[in-house]
């Protein structure tokens, strides 16, 4: 009965991709001359060396960026117990699933006509369109490297929306969701930052500039996050009917600060990772800073909170460190360290400004403070390009080395992804509203989607007690 | 004195207490019990296989009030948490012969 | 009382174990020229940078694989929390007593012979015998680093079992078995394949190939996994008089997505590093088929779950997505993405599969699936290879291109491997089981072999009340 | 009420840490020159990609090391659940904080006049004087980097401090001795050593050497742990009138073993990446000496409590991993395997043998085991270097090759570390005694420090019952 | 009306469950107790020390039964959760002045 | 046979317990509610933001004497829990009329 209409979409969604791929695939297993291998070790020369150092550093970056998803899905301790299997759900499949649809379509979308590999030829400035299911031509090691590099970023991306949609969202409606966002909203705009497009060369500056995914993967998430908790309302009782707001407790505070300490450590290598190359020192520059911007996230959170209430709230803090982390992603290579640790500082502040704005302003219901920790830092780290470049690295000079010049680029690539993000979020939201429906039913809130979407509580209870249930199998 | 334990189903928990405080009751002590009386339970699934969980989870209010309270007590926990459907509990009232309050040493009726 | 038998059987055990060490160390001592230094930093030709670079590779990778003992430990959220600290037990004790074992006896058996760093001269076709201890000529960097990277590897393959006998198996014996698995059952097989054994020089196609572990480590775990539990038996509730089975929930889903993701973390260095060198390019595409592999395990599970039963089964879908890692890890380097996902969707497919038929057919109670998972996918994975290969990469070519010999080589060494893993998985088990007895007594398994085995629930109880117990000191 | 002096202190103590930076920062804008950009992929030395691959490798292991602060705080498993979140909250504050006290001072005390990376020119044999802020002539890549790695160093010997002190400190003076640890105590100890201070030129054997840290991080973190227990007193409840001792069972095994991997696993790239440099194929042997010290460690521990007590005690064993990574620290560079195994079964059983000493005999109470796993074995380490180093790197010869000098110079360093750690550390909590207090009132210690200090507890209720929870907004 | 509190061991619980519901009694309510009567307590191991823990977890199980199912119910709790040993529990039973069914409000015997 | 159910303090039932064992009533069977009388509730925050909890943790101990031992109990009780101020908790006393021991069989007084 229950869900039984999302059900047959199910499988008719899944009867699509199962067709689509073995289209494609027949059609890949005859495609000429695969050119997957090279080795570099043989041939001494010293370029081949610098090239496979490169290579390798983009290679790890990857994997430890990978660590993310776990972060992420530690988050969920700031969940109710009972909805925190729906939530490391979407995590799961955000990073499994849309590694798929990256694979088929997100990466051809969003690099295809930069020339950053073979294969990546075709494409214009506003989309790309070559790469897919990484076939032919861009079966090459470094197409697929850097596949590999950008599905990971592209998986961060679409999980930051499940914190802002958890507790209530239906499961088919988030397969879709996931599905969009990873294979098309998300490529279009970086398209137009990285891919070669029409952000990256405006006549300000030196184009808009965005190290490592401010924009590309923090508004974007951010305002996709909004329009979706916008969409589907509060969860029950966060709002009483005098307007008035109420705390809902998650789980483990323990949970989410190691899953904030596995972001940052994957914090790391998106950020430095993010100049494709370890002979490009900067890196150390790039770590550096992105870890005292979330080192002074934290800390003025402890300080503020502390002050304020009399308790260091440690749940904000780890809110205050991913925000300093934000803010600090689409600067860090192009600021001195004292740079990123004032970044850091307002970002704490602007988070925890926005958790407020959001819920007492806006009406809206965000479980895990996607928006105000992705969303509004998102666009403070554009700005914050602006204004601390020092023109140390790459040419960039913001505001401090007395050119306002950047921070114009900056501020309308902080707009379009406003924009983006927003426009795109609220059609897709809206067009699963009111085609099958985004939330779930009041019994299935009340008691929790684990039991009712994924078939068993997180936790199945282990007591003395339960350990000594009678289980019959049936059918 | 009789206390009344009333099981109650969880998610009736909330608007039950809030009722039973509105008229004036606040002393409670509630627990969480699993039980069931003609109720089935529901199937989970682990790993692929299903499986029935008999014993539903319940909460437990125990609320102890002089004898001429009663009906008005049960009544209104009746009234708030009733939906019609199995599963709605049950309440038993029962003879409790003394009471203490710890802070005062009071007994009786003045206690509760 | 309970158990003072194997105390003395251990106490018997580890004098064993320290007088030969002693022996063996007193001569170690007074070995003459160790040669365990090189640095390439100061000398600048390119052929030893490129060496450098390769070493580097290889360690690291260690190092992200070394995670995967966390990841394993993990997994124990599908037991039973009375069990928990019984399974993590095993698995801390694999990591550590086996990393000592490997160093005393399994590496010298596994590459003994091969040549493939100094001192690992002497060994034949069947078995390698030179290496013991790392001493005097293996007392060499480069023997050295090839020998943390196969110990990371060794360990693995020994806690696969853990999974299949957790939650009824007594100490000592896991003790035993843990130590001739890791000394000398898994570097056998080992050497057959990547020692220079008689395996690696078959005469089909290009011998039998098995990129990173496929049969050594997955389908010979599997199938000591399933001589394990088969001399077992169920555990207690497990199979109903009648034959039919019951559901024995776990008690942390959260955890196993977590250890599964942590899994796949390890997986990109356990696959890619196995070129042991960065320089061959190759690495990215290894990276990026294991991930797909994995992804795509995950996402048909997901799929089949959710038409079959209406849930989203997240706990089985990270089942399937460990199975499709165990699929491709042996033809990972051979082929291209698009297989990767080929073979990835049937692996999630032959996992549920070997579930239903090693619970439902051979009435064998295997907790974590270690059979359905790594033994079946295992053997798949060996047939992929000679299927996918598309000769891309070190000139293996399946069928695809046209030609059936690699697959020949492969059924081969599948056959072998499972019939290794079988008959010295029932010897073993067979002699443990008639000498010192192989499960807990009942009382200990109904009240959780953590208490009785490792004198403490996993979980203290630390409610309000139990914080408050009487806590009195005794002898 | 409570805690209202120290929230005043608190404020204090942070506007004057927000206008130290605030004069300082505006300096900085206006520093000339700052260096900070190399790319050395463009030009094609090989000295260049020498470099740039020894740099690449010191970075990436500062990555790794971090893992090592989510380590830490899963070791909060063997605390009371009612105080976890104030231990993590120390560890994540260490992290997080500490880097900054570290960027602004520690830094500048510990490197300056060691000339290891430009901008560190000023400093003499007991203490440095340049590098503050990294700024001007530090702003340099190589700099920062050394930095990067020096403060994931530093911010681990403070976290090792907070386990001593668990479950009965204060907020405010928990925050003073940690800025002054990071900042003061353990950068001037950290100088003699590894700054090119005075204990490094010692006139016997090659001076007193510590390869990654037994006395600079182990011994003095130990030492502070023994005093800030010591002044603090022991939990409530720990002791009886009568002089013996209450085990305090802790919450979470499951999550001690997962901490303890994640520190073994950080510790790979703690001691290997101590070279500073991947060329230096010395790594290799590094690397796989760490973990046999770890894993003897563990093993031993795993044998004699099952002899002693006929249970495998895990959580014990934990510790004895630990102990033996601790104990192969100083040494891990300079010794065979074997010596790594002997040195950690010694670990093992210091470790255990001070845990003992420390309860029964010293009477202070240290939850986690901070004075056994990290003082004891830090002092053990250091005699190590001087007994079992074999003269086959860096020419450090020890006992075995028939030299007593080494031992000489490893002894003083111990000693000196022994002596620095407890004045320093018995000032410091004496002062902090004296003026604003250590430890929590009686309530807070029994009803735990989480909700006290940090307004919630670590793990809010959600069973059925509490989630329903009427929860009304004030303020 | 009667209440039977019965303190059981955790282990028996299920086949007195079901040895209860095969005589017809579906309704019950069960929660976990810690408690002890002339039990010592077992010893447990810390880090390496060990200790001892006096309290044991129980069973607890309430049935309200009519006053003629009383007997039965309580000697098959007996007969099947009975192991000779110490630590097997306790049987209190009381009076019980009402029952309601929520679902219905029926009152008394037909409640139950 | 009375049982006794006495709601305290968590943090007094350290010494509760000890009390009433000196006297020599082993046997007793604790668990853990929640609950609230006069009491208001303290207030927690979550991420910034403050709330109020209404239920606070209790111990309730269930300890079932003979008649004439119900005094002491009580008394003792009170004198170890009580602090004075708001939450100490309250006592309260019932009948029970029969009591079994599951080792033995035995009935009434024999049993407790
Ligand atoms: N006879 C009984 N004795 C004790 N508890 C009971 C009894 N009958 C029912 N209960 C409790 O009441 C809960 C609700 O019972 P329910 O299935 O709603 O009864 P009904 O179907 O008769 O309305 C059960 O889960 C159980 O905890
Ligand atoms: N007088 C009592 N009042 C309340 N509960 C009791 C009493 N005596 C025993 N119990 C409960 O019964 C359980 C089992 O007691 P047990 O040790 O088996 O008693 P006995 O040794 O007398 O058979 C205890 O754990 C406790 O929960
Ligand atoms: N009338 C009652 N019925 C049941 N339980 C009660 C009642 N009154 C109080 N309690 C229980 O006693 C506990 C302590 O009450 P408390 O606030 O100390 O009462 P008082 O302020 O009257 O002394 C409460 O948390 C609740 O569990």
């Amino acid at each position: 009965m229950r869900g039984n209409k999302s059900r047959w979409l199910n499988v008719l969604y899944f009867i699509m991709c199962v067709s689509c791929l073995a289209y494609f695939s027949t059609r890949l297993v005859f495609a000429g001359d695969p050119s997957g291998t090279v080795n570099y070790g043989a041939d001494g020369s010293i370029e081949r060396l610098g090239y496979s150092i490169n290579f390798t550093w983009t290679l790890v970056a990857a994997f430890l960026i990978f660590t993310m998803q776990a972060g992420f899905a530690m988050l969920g301790g700031f969940l109710q117990a009972k909805n925190m299997l729906g939530y490391i759900a979407h995590c799961f499949i955000d990073g499994t699933l849309g590694a798929i649809v990256f694979w088929v379509v997100g990466f051809a979308l969003m690099f295809g006509g930069s020339n950053a590999a073979p294969g990546l030829e075709k494409g214009n400035a506003f989309i790309g369109f070559s790469g897919f299911f990484l076939s032919s031509g861009s079966y090459d090691v470094e197409t697929v490297m850097i596949w590999l590099f950008q599905m990971v970023f592209a998986t961060k991306a679409v999980t930051i929306i499940a914190g802002a949609v958890a507790e209530r969202m239906k499961f088919v409606p988030y397969l879709i969701y996931s599905t969009c966002v990873c294979g098309v909203i998300y490529p279009i705009y970086g398209h137009w930052i990285w891919g070669g497009g029409w952000l990256s060369s405006l006549p300000y500056g030196a184009g808009c500039v965005d190290f490592s995914g401010a924009s590309v993967i923090h508004t974007v998430g951010g305002m996709l996050a909004l329009t979706g908790a916008w969409f589907l309302g509060p969860r029950m009782n966060k709002f009483n009917p005098d307007g008035s707001s109420n705390a809902i407790p998650g789980h483990n505070i323990n949970l989410v600060v190691l899953g904030t300490l596995f972001l940052a450590f994957g914090w790391f290598a998106f950020n430095a990772g993010s100049t494709l190359g370890a002979t490009d020192l900067r890196i150390s520059v790039i770590a550096a800073n992105t870890f005292l911007g979330g080192a002074a996230g934290a800390s003025i959170i402890i300080f503020a909170s502390y002050i304020i209430f009399g308790y260091a709230d440690i749940g904000l803090s780890c809110n205050g460190a991913l925000a300093g982390l934000v803010g600090v992603t689409g600067a860090c290579a192009y600021i001195p360290p004292w740079a990123a640790i004032a970044i850091g500082v307002l970002s704490g502040l602007i988070m925890w400004g926005t958790v407020i704005f959001v819920e007492r302003k806006l009406k809206v219901d965000d479980p895990l403070g996607a928006v105000a920790v992705h969303g509004a830092n998102g666009i403070w780290g554009m700005i914050a390009v602006g204004i601390f470049a020092d023109g140390t690295y790459g040419g960039i000079r913001g505001c401090i080395t007395g050119s306002m010049e950047q921070l114009k680029a900056q501020l309308i690539g902080a707009l379009v992804a406003m924009a983006w993000g927003l426009c795109t979020g609220a059609l897709l939201f809206w067009l699963l509203k009111i085609t099958i429906g985004l939330r779930v039913s009041e019994l299935v809130e009340y008691e929790g989607v684990d039991i009712h979407l994924h078939g068993s509580p997180c936790y199945p209870a282990q007591a003395e007690l339960t350990s000594q249930l009678d289980t019959t199998e049936e059918e | 004195m009789k206390k009344i334990e009333a099981i109650i189903r969880p998610e009736k928990f909330d608007i039950t207490k809030d009722a039973i405080e509105d008229q004036g009751y606040g002393g409670m002590s509630v627990s969480e019990i699993k039980g069931h009386g003609n109720q089935k339970g529901v199937s989970e699934i682990w790993r692929g296989k299903r499986y029935r969980v008999d014993l539903m989870p319940k909460i437990k209010i125990e609320i102890v009030v002089s004898d001429d309270a009663v009906e008005q007590v049960v009544q209104t926990i009746i009234a708030t948490s009733q939906t019609g459907s199995i599963g709605d509990g049950k309440i038993f009232v029962s003879d409790i012969s003394n009471a203490y309050r710890i802070r005062t040493g009071e007994q009786d009726d003045a206690a509760i």
